[in-house]
């Protein structure tokens, strides 16, 4: 009965239920990792705390980021920090996914003709929700992770991929505007 | 044991801020420390330096993240200086009003950030369920849940909306009522008392030395030298509200002021809602639209008492369309960059957070 | 043969039963601390979701010590775990449910941890993996007069047996009603052992970001949360069996259990946490004390309730 | 704190006694202003320390470029007599070098670092004034001078997001925008007369 | 002070676990689309329908996204101007219909700058920019953040969150106050009534500009409005006189009397006071020293053509031309048939409008880049124009209307019915002091017919020569058009009731009445519209509505017609009219004469 009914699925096919699965619980369980580069990390507690209570949603705040899943990137980015960013991003373990928060993080926003501001986030690492607002309000932050986990269920969240595929333009990107990633100081020598 | 390099920060759990205390820890005890700042370093003095005076508002919330309405506060005091504007007296109460909430805000923000470090996440998890409360009552008067952008030089942005005073009242009773419970959680909790107690001290003779004021200051000296008292600003000297004070400077007893300020605070908005004449709430800069408003040649330096300390603006202008020069300082910038170099070392690796956290070093007012 | 695996197979079943309970209860724990916290809490099932959700992660590898570590970590657990008896009578190892057992196997856990942690070069770890140490060896000590008390009174080491033996004494003729301060300073330390506040010094995330498990991510971190789980499980039976009389059946078994786990993560949801040098004072001083005292009383005085 | 007027006075008679000020300027009740020469301006700010002035609240420079010339500012502050002082000084653009005042307010420390590197001030006295403290591998000149030009460093390095959104609306007409766009900077060039 | 402390103090804290949480549903925190996401989402497959899921609603003030009513927003672009981040664009939009005091034009705000701090709103000039109470947005692709705000907010209507009100306005809605001559003062005097800004009140005055522009385009010579205003605001006078020459050769004139169409386009005007724009060209060319002239106006003559060119006529048109001509390297001469230059702003104007003086410096500088000015000299009487022809290479015609319509009325051609155009000349030979006061014949009580600015000249002019020859005046005003429609700019309606002027509006005329063959009054009849459904002008009166106002003079100010008279018959047939004016090509070129230019 069984070697009648079962028709053997192509291995793409079973990786692709698997990867089905592996998404179901990736989307419940967002551990993100705060790295709080700019303003908007400011509406992230009261998220995480009882107003929102975000850990409804299977999210919560991971201490490294080794143990993340997302990566909210909240506002502006300077070049020490974007260095250091992608340190960080490159540390997370994959599938990883990174939210921009406000608008410094698509076109600049206030800080669009500052010395020390980079202006697009998605040039530097791949980014697959922005959300508006300067700052986003927590509802919308909340919101914006709902559209993350849609994004996931319909695996268009593939920024990931694309560090992958594209590696040479983002590390090119990088290179221009930060010169150099590797950070020179005391404790990186 | 050889000494180790460690990081507190940039992304940490333990950092509240985008910095970095970079720390030589011989086991737990820290040898040597230095804070890393410019993380958030975005070009604000160069930055309003491009903008108009009225553009210049939506600009300077954004220095410090947490509490922006003293950046207001500070950036409208010194224009106001320079420009020799008389603000309505409503004006006033309103600016105290915002700013006492602010206080509210932050030093609610804070003892909950104390939970951070200690793990006492419940702490945490209710302070800002309060705080998201404050929020809510900023929004209803300002716009915006955090960047007020509402005290601007002249006055206010607009009037207190109609009803406004219910549901101040209404918060600032249920916060009072809960006052002893927040208290028996926090710091009369043995747990955390054994963290806050006798350590991360900032003795009486480094407060000059380093610049620090504020609570990090008045828990150390016992003197009442809070800027609202010593040079009033809006109409602080005709509220009346007690400074508390310390002379021994541990973490606990910066923590015990801030709460005890929470009373204060919450006594001066009641002082100053029945106060609060009727009237304008706004005068122009100078006549004209507000992309032609100019103001004179001068210098000036304005402070407010922030939570953390002296919160100062100095302000330099030619006469033009756009500030000549406008420096802030920042007010943990003392502690936040000397205190970790100077007084950190000696404490245990524990102690690092506490240290941030309590001293209220608000890492974006360090970078700019 | 055939009997030894099916022993093996039952004492699997054991770890088994072990993982889900304990990984349910914790997830229902959740939403009891979120109660106090003034929220929801999320899912009960949130504990399952982020551990499959870790386990269908990539991983980085820092080397073979950090990988075999971590296996080895996981395998001395569930090892452990296969022989906890789960009521005085149901258990996969009959007779080779000896307090002692436990603690020796419990050790292997412990090490893999500790030697994978080590492994991944992170001076956070190696700091994280020495506090885990310090505090196991501050807690232990009180723990063990306590246990040592008990198993001169009654002759046995063996958890079932000293489970049969409360239930004979009648209705709540527990140890921990009979020897109190025992009780007290067994509650104190499985507080510490299942690293509850105050005395998590090592996971500590805002001192040194989660301690041991800081550069552990996908696979690697899921596998160490099975672990994490069913040492939970092993410590708390431990606890039941030791002190609260054991269980005449799993009903009996999964009520004690969960009101153990949840008195103390409530307990812990109020309070901060210590400094590793107060954990081990603390430890030494106040649980020691308490601990030769019972048993002073206990085995020269005969005093008990 | 009370009679603070003549706080405002006692201060400008310790300090005009002694020195010699270019120019006093008493901005509010709480706040008075002093001009003086580079060379003075350790011993005046000794003799506030020593006279109760014993927090340096500020520290900064001001960027001159027309006088060619950097405005160092230094801010003290009494608590018990409720003054803010500030004391200016006037460096010349090219050499702009001022010794630290690291032994009277140790406090000025990383102020001075960072007004080296926003300015290029050079501080002798102040053991790491040269490190590097906001920036990381900074390769211009000091951002906060005047002649430093932000938007076109940041158009330098850092990209700008164009849009692909058309919301445009000609119907293949000539555009009427940029014509009166063109007229406005045309007019705009003839204030000079551009004409020529 | 007593400080309790215990391990047990926190343990009250447990009373939460029997308390309801302080956790906002999620139905009050998502949007409906994700909260059927979650609904979707969970591992048992709820068939429930989410029903109502709305975010919180914002606070009023809410400085949510923008929205922006199309109808109501004028193009200014000052939301552009002011916003600190550059996020604003105003985007062509050539669908929207053209208006006067609009432009095509809306705009677009980019979310990935804005900072959502409301200055644009504050600062709107016609209150058509709002923040909505929405504040939930997010995509995955960052093209999405730039958005063109309308009326409804992503396709459906919304709360307005923050509005402009008085308190945040940024706008000065109110002129800087312009000293004037007090009505008693004026009235019996010819001295100008508008003294003129100071520099510190015109600097003020400037700095209410918001630099949109719209009033460019409804300027007849398309000045550079906003350009001189901000010449003004930082003090460049020079700049804003150079700004100026290069589209008015008579600023002095045009900056005392020209109509201020730009005042009625300003975009301040939409909700205050405009800006006084002509008051501030004024400014300049007062304040402006005689040798900054000299300097800028010599500046553009470089080169010299070999080309003659005549102009007839004096008057704007002809001294415009002259001015173009001469600055293109043109010799040009100026033929006038009056004893001064200048035409109507000589002789049409009142000089309590525009004294000489000011005429005076506008003309001098001409002649002094080399204009030739030939007076006393009519072209068909003391000069033909087929000489003309023969001795200059072209001939431009700058005549201007002085002939005065006819009423049309019984009555109409009585000698005590008088134009205005042959009444305004006198008054200012009069202020000139070539006439006497006695030799102008002004009754006691006059009667004005028409409802332009012409009208009030004359009335007004009578007014002050009632006052200087009786002591007292009487004039009336009557008009078709009611007050509010008065084609007359609303100054000289204010100022002319200020001196006592009584207006008769929205009547026409039906018959002068006459008596002894004097000219006692006007009959008049309720006007009930003035154009037809075709819009020309044919008005209807209501009969049973009469009035007849007494007057021993009438002045019709309806309008004048050319005097073509001294173009010779033979060019005449060749030059074809249009309502009263000859018909020429784009550039002013007439047919069939390509050596005649007409203005």
């Amino acid at each position: 009965m069984l070697s009648t009914k079962f028709s053997p699925m192509s291995k793409e096919e079973v990786d692709r239920k698997w990867w089905e699965i592996g998404d179901f619980f990736r989307r419940n369980s967002l551990w993100m990792l705060m790295y709080c580069t700019g303003c908007c990390a400011i509406e992230l507690p009261p998220a995480m705390t009882s107003a929102y209570d975000m850990e409804r949603l299977g999210m919560g705040p991971m201490a490294t980021p080794r143990q993340a899943d997302v990566l909210l990137v909240t506002g502006y980015l300077s070049l020490k920090t974007l260095r250091r960013l992608i340190y960080t991003y490159e540390q997370m373990s994959e599938p990883k996914y990174v939210v921009g928060f406000g608008s410094c993080t698509i076109n600049g926003g206030i800080y669009h003709d500052s010395h020390a501001v980079i202006n697009q986030l998605n040039k530097y690492v791949p980014v697959d929700v922005f959300v508006a607002g300067c700052m986003p309000n927590t509802e919308s932050v909340m919101n914006g992770f709902i559209d993350l986990m849609d994004l996931i269920k319909n695996k268009k969240a593939n920024g990931w991929k694309d560090y992958h595929e594209r590696n040479d333009w983002y590390k090119a990107n990088q290179k221009a505007a930060l010169g150099e990633v590797k950070i020179h100081d005391e404790f990186h020598e | 044991m050889k000494e180790m390099k460690l990081f507190l920060g940039p992304q940490h759990p333990g950092m509240s801020g985008n910095a970095s205390v970079h720390m030589y820890v011989d086991g737990d005890i820290i040898k040597r420390s230095y804070l890393l700042p410019g993380m958030l370093h975005r070009g604000f003095e160069k930055g309003m330096e491009r903008h108009l005076w009225v553009n210049n508002i939506s600009l300077i919330p954004r220095v410090c993240v947490v509490e922006p309405d003293t950046n207001e506060m500070a950036f409208a005091m010194a224009v106001e200086m320079i420009a020799k504007l008389e603000v309505p007296e409503r004006a006033h109460y309103i600016r105290m009003i915002i700013l006492e909430f602010a206080r509210l805000s932050i030093h609610l923000m804070s003892y909950g950030g104390l939970g951070g470090p200690t793990g006492l996440y419940t702490l945490m998890y209710h302070a800002h369920t309060d705080r998201n409360t404050i929020l809510n009552i900023f929004e209803k008067i300002t716009g915006h849940r955090v960047y007020h952008q509402y005290i601007v030089p002249g006055g206010v942005r607009k009037d207190l909306p109609v009803g406004i005073e219910k549901d101040m009242h209404s918060f600032l009773d249920d916060l009072e009522s809960r006052y002893e419970e927040y208290r028996d959680l926090g710091i009369n909790n043995l747990s955390i008392q054994a963290r806050i107690r006798d350590t991360i001290m900032l003795p009486k003779e480094v407060v000059w030395e380093l610049g620090v004021t504020g609570i990090g200051m008045r828990s150390a000296v016992n003197k009442p030298y809070d800027l609202r008292k010593v040079k009033p600003y809006a109409r602080y000297d005709q509220i009346e509200f007690d400074v508390p004070v310390s002379d021994y400077s541990d973490a606990y007893a910066r923590v015990d002021c801030k709460l005890q300020e929470v009373l204060q605070s919450i006594s001066i908005i009641r002082q100053c809602l029945i106060k609060m004449p009727k009237g304008d709430v706004r005068v122009p800069i100078s006549k004209g639209q507000a992309m032609r408003w100019t103001v004179p040649k001068g210098y000036a330096y304005a402070c407010v008492e922030s939570s953390r300390g002296e919160f100062g603006y100095f302000m330099v202008s030619d006469g033009g369309t756009h500030p000549y020069r406008v420096g802030v300082r920042g007010a943990s910038y003392p502690q936040g960059l000397l205190g970790v170099e100077k007084y950190l070392p000696g404490t245990r690796l524990d102690d690092a957070s506490l240290w941030i956290d309590t001293m209220g070093v608000c890492s974006p007012e360090i970078d700019r | 043969m055939v009997d030894m695996l099916l022993m093996i197979l039952a004492g699997v079943g054991v770890a088994l039963f072990g993982f889900v309970l304990q990984t349910s209860i914790a997830g229902v724990n959740r939403k009891i601390v979120g109660r106090i916290q003034k929220r929801y809490g999320p899912k009960w099932y949130q504990e399952f979701l982020d551990i499959f959700k870790l386990l269908s992660k990539r991983s980085v590898t820092h080397g073979w010590i950090f990988d075999f570590g971590v296996i080895m970590a996981l395998g001395g657990i569930i090892g452990t775990a296969m022989f906890m008896p789960i009521t005085s009578s149901l258990m996969a190892f009959p007779g080779y449910d000896n307090f002692f057992i436990f603690v020796y196997l419990i050790a292997v856990g412990m090490l893999g941890m500790a030697m994978s942690a080590s492994g991944s070069g992170n001076p956070l770890a190696s700091i994280g993996v020495m506090r885990a140490l310090t505090t196991m060896l501050a807690y232990e000590v009180p723990f063990m007069i306590v246990v040592l008390t008990i198993i001169k009174l009654t002759g046995t080491s063996s958890l079932s047996e000293l489970g049969i033996l409360q239930q004979a004494g009648g209705d709540f003729n527990w140890f921990v009603i009979a020897l109190p301060l025992g009780g007290i300073v067994a509650v104190i330390s499985l507080m510490g052992m299942l690293g509850k506040k105050p005395f998590v010094t090592y996971i500590a995330p805002a001192e040194i970001a989660s301690g041991p498990m800081v550069e552990y991510g996908g696979k690697q971190l899921g596998m160490l949360f099975i672990m994490h789980e069913i040492t939970v499980f092993i410590e708390v039976s431990l606890f039941v069996h030791l002190f609260l009389g054991g269980a005449e059946n799993i009903l009996f078994f999964i009520i004690k259990y969960f009101a153990v786990y949840t008195a103390l993560n409530i307990m812990s949801s109020v309070y901060g946490r210590l400094k590793i040098d107060q954990v081990v004072l603390f430890f030494y001083k106040w649980p020691l004390i308490l601990a030769v005292t019972q048993a002073f009383i206990a085995i020269y005085l005969g005093w008990v309730i | 704190m009370t009679n603070s007027m003549s706080n405002t006075e006692f201060v400008t008679n310790l300090v005009e006694n002694q020195y010699k000020v270019l120019k006093t300027e008493v901005l509010d009740q709480y706040q008075i202003a002093f001009e003086v020469k580079k060379e003075d301006v350790h011993s005046i700010l000794s003799l506030l320390k020593t006279s109760g002035w014993i927090q340096l609240s500020y520290l900064s420079a001001v960027d001159w470029i027309k006088d060619n010339e950097f405005e160092v500012v230094y801010i003290v502050f009494n608590w018990d007599k409720a003054v803010h002082i500030q004391i200016r000084t006037r460096l010349d653009r090219e050499s702009a070098s001022i010794n630290s005042v690291l032994p009277i307010y140790p406090g000025c420390k990383y102020y001075e670092r960072e007004a080296h590197e926003f300015f290029g001030i050079k501080f002798p006295g102040n053991p790491d004034y040269e490190k590097q403290l906001i920036l990381e591998n900074w390769d211009d000149i000091p951002p906060l001078r005047k002649d430093f030009d932000p938007r076109q460093y940041s158009d330098k390095k850092f990209s700008h997001m164009e849009y692909k959104n058309d919301f445009v609306n000609k119907d293949g007409k000539v555009s009427k925008q940029e014509a009166r766009e063109k007229r406005f900077s045309d007019a705009d060039k003839l204030r000079t007369g551009g004409k020529k | 002070m007593n400080k309790q402390y215990s391990i047990f103090t926190s343990w009250r804290h447990f009373k939460h676990l029997f308390k309801k949480p302080k956790t906002i549903p999620f139905t009050s925190i998502f949007t409906k689309k994700n909260m059927n996401y979650l609904n979707n989402n969970s591992i048992i497959r709820s068939k429930k329908k989410v029903e109502m899921s709305n975010p919180r609603t914002a606070g009023d003030n809410q400085r949510g996204f923008h929205t922006n009513d199309w109808e109501v927003c004028i193009g200014c672009g000052t939301c552009e101007e002011i916003c600190p981040t550059e996020a604003i664009t105003m985007v062509e939009r050539l669908d929207i219909k053209d208006e006067e005091g609009k432009l095509q034009q809306r705009p677009t705000i980019d979310y990935g700058r804005c900072c959502f701090c409301a200055l644009c709103v504050d600062i709107c000039t016609s209150d058509s920019l709002k923040m909505s109470k929405e504040y939930i947005y997010s995509h995955e692709d960052p093209n999405a953040f730039e958005l063109m705000p309308e009326a409804l907010w992503q396709g459906h209507a919304v709360e307005e969150g923050w509005v402009k009100d008085k308190a945040s306005n940024l706008l000065d809605l109110e002129r800087v106050h312009m000293e004037h001559e007090s009505p008693d003062e004026r009235k019996s005097s010819f001295i100008e009534i508008v003294r003129g800004y100071s520099k510190e009140y015109a600097k003020l005055e400037a700095a209410r500009c918001v630099e949109c522009g719209i009033c460019t385009g409804s300027c007849p010579v398309q000045m550079h409005i906003p350009a001189y205003i901000k010449a003004i605001f930082e003090d460049d006078i020079e700049g804003g006189l150079r700004q100026i020459y290069e589209t008015n050769p008579l600023p002095g004139v045009c900056g005392r009397v020209c109509t201020h169409n730009c005042e009625s386009a300003c975009a301040i005007a939409v909700k205050g006071e405009a800006i006084a724009i002509r008051w501030l060209k004024r400014y300049i060319i007062d304040s402006a020293p005689n040798d900054m002239y000299e300097k800028i106006l010599m500046e553009p003559v470089s080169e010299v053509v070999d080309a003659r060119v005549a102009v007839v006529g004096s008057g704007p048109a002809g001294l415009g031309a002259a001015y173009y001509l001469r600055v293109m390297g043109y010799e040009v001469d100026v033929y006038e048939e009056k004893p001064l230059t200048g035409g109507v702003m000589r002789y049409g104007i009142p000089a309590y409008r525009l004294p000489d003086s000011a005429i005076n410096k506008d003309i001098d500088f001409i002649e002094k880049i080399g204009v030739k000015m030939i007076v006393n000299t009519r072209v068909g009487k003391d000069i033909t124009m087929d000489k003309l022809e023969k001795d200059y290479d072209a001939v431009f015609l700058g005549t201007g209307f002085f002939k005065p319509r006819s009423l049309g009325i019984p009555g109409g051609d009585h000698k005590d019915v008088i134009g205005a155009m042959t009444f305004l000349p006198q008054v200012r030979d009069y202020e000139r002091g070539v006439l006497k006061l006695e030799d102008i014949d002004v009754a006691k009580s006059i009667v004005v017919i028409g409802g332009g600015d012409v009208a009030f000249d004359v009335a007004r002019s009578a007014t002050r020569l009632q006052m200087l020859k009786y002591g007292k005046s009487d004039v009336k005003l009557t008009s078709l058009e009611n007050e509010d429609q008065l084609p007359s700019s609303d100054d000289e309606l204010f100022e002319g009731s200020e001196e006592g002027i009584e207006l008769f509006c929205g009547n026409g005329p039906q018959e002068v009445m006459i008596k002894n063959n004097k000219v006692t009054g006007l009959r008049l009849w309720k006007c009930l519209c003035i154009f037809n459904e075709t819009g020309s002008f044919n008005p209807e009166y209501d009969k049973e509505c009469e009035q007849i106002i007494e007057g021993q003079q009438i002045y019709i100010a309806i309008g004048q017609s050319p005097d073509y008279e001294y173009i010779p018959e033979s060019l005449q047939g060749k030059l074809q009219f249009s309502r009263g004016k000859i018909k020429a090509g784009e550039f002013g070129q007439v047919e069939y004469t390509p050596w005649l230019f007409v203005g």
